[in-house]
């Protein structure tokens, strides 16, 4: 599994140990870091391919661009700490543990899928992994990460919950009411609102009156903080304060991550032409986070080419290898359509009124 | 056995299964230090302590929304709305959450929560505060929807609704919280969702119906007693599952029907329930089952016109008329 | 006459409609400098501008109620929906503010607005985005409810409901939008509310639908014909209001229905109009009328699955066989 | 008609004609304010008395302590500007200029009233007035302002829209949804928050985590106003700022006015006990609005013993019309129950589903 496990320090003191190193990491842990965002992105660039062949339906959003947001956020997690997001989440799900193949074959509608093929692209989800997933109305998980927040806080663990949302839906009503409720019975919930500048085809500042997401945090006497959501060690760093503030006070804050799509919203939207320019889009990629990782690597000496192309080729090996379990994983039988409406369906009475009733007498 | 109000038999439910089952907690409006907005929590702050009974802010998408998360983490949150009115603010959370989330994740995460609150008219509430809304909610598959109408249905549902595994919208009425009526002590007293009560036995017609149009089903049925008519009624509890084969076994034996509801008629609960009768007891039917619903208008405030706009006692007997009379007609 | 898809039909009844009209201006997600998310309103903000052709941020709650608002002054508002499964989170706009503001202000306030946007399951989108709604927004009195199935009557349709003086609900389909026909160009061809479309007529059976499923009926209705059996399809198009004398019309034709919709079946279109047949064409059904719908289930996303799910014309025809040879049944 | 008609000063410039009493007003513009406090007391006074005597049905919730937020608040407004509210609106209702006897027959249920006696005590309107009332959803009124706002910018007029609010409602999606659209697209709305401390029984400090309700203003790049809602005169002067700033630069404000609820929430709720206490009730009591302002205009000379007996008389007999009017005022006809469901009825189709079609033929 590719659960990140970093030694989650205490808040405020140093790294020492490597000192030396970006990030004041040790070299197996920038390693892994890296080794997520290529899997994130490489796992991406496969499901663009499945997309185009019909392998894969519906809506699907590429996450290509935003690796640094995730994978730094992540590496402050413990296993048992929970994350709930959007639609865009296939990254998400891996680097919270995830198997490719459990992913991709969910992308593909199987029954080897994480949700028996019933979910897709988005909405993935694993119990064992603590990833509640997965969610298509734009801010409709800002709600259920706080309750994710107020049952720990009710059952008194010291876990934390990561809320990831687009910027576009902090504008919904839900955003509102959850971080006052959030801030006023101290949950402990971070809300990390990946700002990539467009929400479908609109610019953020059409959208918001207020340019400064980080400040909207001041409205619930919350705390907030910016982060460059390009970077994956300042991502983190950032996050470290988040979450331990979030574990040992209990104390929700609000992140701002600032970052860009590297791709058009859905697999049917064009990356550039109608709403950002090429020369903006491009602009952007000159600033690949994991391009930009590899060179901070590399020129700290701790990552050589022989290691990244190792490290590529181990990725793209997982990628094909989910795509051929995918690929083999049967589709879901038919008698799964009605399996999971109702957890418990007792002796008595009728609970569906199609003719499902009439099929089994018959 | 004991006799105590509808209201006072919610109490007891919430209070007995806290006591049981310490994941159960109530979230809601005024449900704490007021007691509730129609004291159905009233003790249970005290009781339970804060954690567990808990005063929310007026965010009826938010609260209805973190309980969906709660429950997902294995929590059994009663969400009460004041008023089911209100929740159409959290419909989102309901009908897009708590009723897809066990399919969605393929079974992975169940959603063991009960949103509960007064449903339907009271007195001179006027158009946004009248609402009977049972219909929407039963529409949606991945709901649960249970409607008592006496004390003891009451607790018995409540209970079954905590204790269920699937998110159930439990409505209940104004109107009723201070009926009084028999209901056991029994700390492990449960109504199972899915089973309708023929509150009364009858041979000549049945009146089918739900939730508080129980009661004025009954009384209809007494005056038609004495006019000679031996009506049953049957009072479904719930519709979410729903107990047709107790409908087809008073059908079977009445061959006539009405259905009453508080609700608007058009997709309302009467509309299913007769179209499954003329789909499965269509050769049993000696004349068209009639309904009896409220008026098809936003509920008024004037006295006379909100009289005018519910069923009546009077109006479902008018309703029998023409079911059992219907040379009458035309 | 000309030959274009249902989204062009919608583009030049909101063009020729803001055109006629300076009170009507279009408000949505992506209804101006993108186009639209189905490309409705192609070219509409470069003809009309930016005050009259709005992006509004994703506050589906916020805007349907400014929307309201403004209709209460007087402007009338298109609000898009990106699609109805989002409108949950205006419902309380929709049905609590727009359905009652008529009554409640005791006639003073009207609410000119049409709500419209894609309803339905389009392709492999799952539970969420994948909801057929109209039974819903049915059941509130106070809204109308529209559900055009051709380019044609998208057009007409929609000018009626924009020059409407109440809220209407305007429900269209991804999957039609790029489905061509023949439509009137006149810039006053208008089909009423409330009047339905024989779409084929028949002697046997009745096939009674509305919205998308009208064309999958039109195929079923040309396989029974194959087979011999002459099936007549009655396009409701709108819901509310309803052509009651259509259908009955058709039932007094030929005696046997099937009713078919996308949506779920408890307290579905389809359960009212059974209803109604029955309460009003009892003596001329000869089998009960059978009701095709959506599985009872939220939408799954698997391909096969997803099939299984919806209407078919398979599942038609096996209803029709039902209705048509019930000797056969039990 | 009471409506009012303050000279809408311009922005800054002092009303230095009478320099030397209260708020610089006139003697007349005086009385005219305090006249409006009073018949808003003593019309609330006697709904009190109807209600007692089931004159008065449903739910019912009285101003009795906040007459100054309106009074001082619709000082600032033209007869042509816009004014939305709550339940809570009976004063507002009387103070927009809708005649107390409308008013009263609306809240005995009776044809003569606003609504016909359809709406009642929380659904009150007055087209004539651009009163747009009278509503029951906490916080579903507020989008409603932002698109009378919008309407007004539609069209190019120079109204204003007044949204009122109770603290409660602030932590309602659709205030987040509404200010942010309102900021966004520069209406010239106001939303004046009655912050009277509790929501039904719960202590605004208990409901949301950061006290300050005007710095929510900021989250929306919108200016705020504080108002002390005890003392027309400020009240005034606050909105006085707020409506020349919607009215000329079309930008919204967001006004906290802070004041008391000296009456129970509704008709059912005790004054004190639970949710606080006798005490603190007349210490506000104390600072009854009404009082105040006569004791100001007293001491300033502008008031006699005798002009104000002989205001609070006229207000009492004014009332007492009203009420002996909507005794008189005949029950809505029964046919009124299917009217105004629907504006436009054409000759096709069916529109109401219960038995009226079958009522009709009959
Ligand atoms: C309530 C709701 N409204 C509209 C949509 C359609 N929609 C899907 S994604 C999206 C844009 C969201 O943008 P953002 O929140 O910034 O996330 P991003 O796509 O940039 O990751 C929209 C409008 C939706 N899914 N839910
Ligand atoms: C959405 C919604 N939730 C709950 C209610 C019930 N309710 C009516 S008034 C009220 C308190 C509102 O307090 P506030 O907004 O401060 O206004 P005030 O009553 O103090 O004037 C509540 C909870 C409602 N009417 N609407
Ligand atoms: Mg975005
Ligand atoms: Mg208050």
């Amino acid at each position: 599994m590719a659960q990140t496990e970093m030694p989650a320090r205490k808040r405020g003191r140093p790294e020492s140990e490597n000192a030396d190193t970006p990030g004041g990491l040790s070299k197996e842990e920038l390693h892994k870091l890296l080794r997520q965002m290529l899997l994130g992105r490489r796992f991406e660039e496969k499901t663009a391919e499945s997309y185009a062949i019909g392998k894969i339906g519906g809506f699907c959003h590429l996450y290509i661009g935003q690796e640094a947001v995730t994978v730094g956020a992540f590496s402050c997690l413990r296993p048992d700490d929970y994350v709930i997001t959007a639609y865009r989440e296939h990254v998400q799900a891996l680097v919270k543990g995830m198997a490719p193949r459990s992913v991709m074959a969910e992308l593909y509608g199987r029954s080897g899928g994480s949700s028996k093929g019933k979910g897709g692209s988005m909405h993935l989800y694993s119990k064992e992994h603590n990833f509640l997933g997965g969610w298509g109305i734009v801010g409709g998980q800002i709600p259920l990460a706080t309750g994710a927040g107020w049952a720990i806080k009710y059952r008194g663990g010291d876990q934390v919950c990561l809320c990831f949302m687009g910027e576009a839906a902090v504008n919904q009503g839900a955003f509102h009411e959850s971080l006052n409720m959030a801030a006023l019975w101290k949950l402990p919930v971070i809300y990390i609102v990946e700002n990539n500048r467009f929400g479908m085809g609109t610019a953020w500042e059409r959208a918001s009156s207020l340019y400064d997401i980080s400040q909207k945090a001041h409205a619930y006497d919350m705390p907030s903080l910016i982060a460059d959501g390009m970077d994956v060690l300042s991502m983190r760093s950032t996050m470290m304060e988040a979450v331990d503030r979030a574990r040992t006070e209990k104390m929700p804050t609000l992140v701002e991550a600032r970052c860009y799509r590297f791709m058009g919203h859905s697999m049917s939207d064009p990356v550039s032409g109608v709403y950002r320019t090429k020369e903006e889009v491009e602009e952007h990629k000159a600033k690949d986070p994991i391009r930009v990782f590899i060179e901070q690597l590399q020129s700290a000496g701790v990552l050589s080419e022989e290691e990244l192309t190792a490290m590529d080729k181990e990725v793209h090996a997982e990628v094909e290898d989910a795509a051929e379990f995918a690929d083999q994983s049967p589709e879901p039988g038919l008698d799964e359509l009605y399996t999971d409406v109702y957890a418990e369906e007792n002796e008595h009475g009728r609970l569906f009124f199609d003719n499902k009733n009439r099929l089994e007498q018959a | 056995m004991a006799m105590i109000t509808y209201r006072e038999a919610l109490n007891a439910a919430l209070a007995e299964e806290m006591e049981r089952d310490k994941d159960v907690f109530l979230m809601g409006e005024e449900v704490g230090m007021y007691n509730g907005a129609y004291k159905v929590s009233k003790g249970l702050l005290e009781k339970f302590g804060e954690l567990r009974v808990v005063d929310t802010p007026i965010t009826e998408l938010g609260f209805a929304g973190l309980g969906v998360g709660a429950a997902m983490l294995g929590l059994r949150p009663v969400i009460e709305f004041m008023t089911h009115n209100f929740a159409m603010l959290a419909w989102d959370q309901v009908f897009n959450s708590a009723a897809k989330v066990l399919y969605m994740t393929g079974g992975q995460y169940s959603c063991p929560i009960v949103f509960r609150g007064p449903s339907g008219a009271a007195l001179q509430l006027s158009a946004q505060h009248s609402q009977a809304l049972e219909a929407t909610y039963a529409h949606f598959p991945g709901l649960k929807v249970v409607t008592p109408a006496t004390p003891a249905d009451a607790k018995g549902l409540l209970k079954a609704s905590i204790r269920d595994g699937d998110p159930v919208v439990f409505l209940e009425s104004e109107l009723l919280y201070a009926l009084k009526g028999e209901v056991p002590d029994d700390a492990d007293f449960i109504i199972p969702l899915g089973v309708a009560d023929v509150k009364r036995q009858g041979t000549d017609i049945s009146l089918i119906t739900h939730g508080k149009m129980a009661l004025t089903c009954l009384q209809a049925a007494a005056k038609l007693e004495k006019e000679g008519i031996s009506a049953e009624v049957v009072d479904l509890r719930t519709l979410r599952p729903l107990d047709v084969e107790a409908i087809l076994r008073s059908i079977h034996k009445t061959n006539r029907a009405v259905y009453v509801e508080e609700g608007w008629s058009f997709g309302g609960i009467g509309a299913t329930i007769v179209s499954l009768i003329q789909e499965e007891a269509f050769d049993y039917l000696d004349a068209p089952v009639v309904r009896v619903t409220q008026a098809d208008v936003p509920m008024p405030y004037a006295k006379q016109l909100e009289k005018l706009a519910k069923p009546t006692v009077e109006r479902i007997i008018e309703a029998c008329n023409r079911v059992l009379y219907r040379t009458q007609e035309a």
